[in-house]
């Protein structure tokens, strides 16, 4: 059996038409393709931002975002996953984050997709350090986030 | 021995990214925070926060998780990726 | 102010590479993109496939995706949608449906993203004939796609 | 003059995809059905379907709707795209 899952953290960015490429490729079994991509928005709580710096902890990361695709796959019928998340210096209007999952079932696809980024948002260790007018500042954790999280249980 | 790793705002605070401290008397994550306090009591504020997240061998887990030598032990505020 | 919704029924294919670009193109207020691709699958409800038909009703088509979309930007934060769907023949692993929004939030953009595919599924006038080892066969609308669309009521 | 129109299924059964009828004493879509019925005897098992749908000037519409002179009135099977 081919490995169905691809797990990504990267400086380079990516593109988004070669991972819905793979996702498909040689795959007829799959009719719902769903991709969710995060990008760098240049407002964040009212201030001007012009780019992230994004920190992780090597190691842990692959092993956590592993943890939740397979957290994912017991929950919904979903075949291929990929999650590719960015770290380093980045701009306004950058890739960040690319999660795409193939299934048999649309409902599947878009649940386990959003899963993923949810517990993405609240277990894997990336820290965001923002760049504003106002300087330089790590981003507080959102209990919103934590909500999300919690609303999967 | 027992490696000690911070990340993000709380490795810029305490102007340490990586240590390693003797692992006789430590038995718990939370007797390393103590550790490191003795050693170094103004990390006090920064590590007795009740929001920092704590990984032993790159998993996740509550301060009352077990610790041994040769263990990886990671303190970090919450994440904020995505 | 520009047109953020794209509604297109083609016979043609389309590079979802090239719809993600124009929903991202000069869009650095949404941070988050989801998009949904449908294709043709090789088995369904145990028949080997070899193809669809698709068949609309021109004219209708357009104001019921028109509907759908405008439905959604009444309950979420989205921004761009873009809605593409081929009618024609169609072989095993081309693509069928495609559909893009944008928003500020990434839960908006899922749901509006899964609410826009459930009510086309339900309310789209799209007829679907497939054609089999065992021949051709209109198909019949599925239950489970009307409590689909009943769930966001 | 009402134009009425088929789809799909219904289409390929009816052997017709489009055809007009004169409005008077039709009000309804209801009334609509009863007319083709009463031309094509032969058409009451498909048209009397309850799984038909009907739409007016391309909207859909339950059986009661109004339909007046100039309407296209549609009939489909329950649709099946995405």
């Amino acid at each position: 059996m081919q490995t169905d899952i691809k797990i990504s953290v990267q400086t380079e960015d990516f593109s988004q038409a070669e991972e819905v490429a793979l996702l498909e490729q040689s795959n007829h079994s799959d009719g719902a393709v769903v991709t969710f991509c995060g990008r760098v928005r240049n407002r964040n709580l009212g201030e001007n931002i012009q780019g992230l710096f994004l920190e992780h902890y090597p190691g842990m990361t692959e092993k956590s975002l592993s943890k939740i695709i397979e957290q994912a796959k017991s929950k919904w019928q979903i075949n291929r996953v990929t999650v590719i998340h960015r770290v380093g210096q980045l701009s306004v209007g950058e890739q960040i984050v690319f999660v795409g999952v193939t299934s048999p079932h649309r409902h599947d696809a878009f649940a386990a997709n959003e899963f993923i980024m949810d517990f993405l948002k609240v277990n894997a260790p990336f820290w965001k350090k923002e760049l504003s007018d106002n300087g330089e500042k790590w981003l507080d954790a959102r209990s919103s986030d934590q909500d999300k999280a919690k609303q999967w249980q | 021995m027992i490696k000690v790793v911070f990340f993000a705002a709380l490795r810029e605070k305490l102007a340490c990214s990586e240590l390693s401290i003797e692992s006789d008397n430590i038995s718990t994550v939370e007797q390393v925070k103590q550790h490191l306090i003795m050693q170094q009591p103004d990390w006090q504020a920064h590590i007795h926060n009740n929001a920092l997240l704590s990984a032993v061998n790159n998993e996740m887990v509550p301060a009352n998780h077990p610790v041994k030598s040769g263990d990886e032990v990671a303190f970090f505020p919450p994440v904020t990726g995505g």
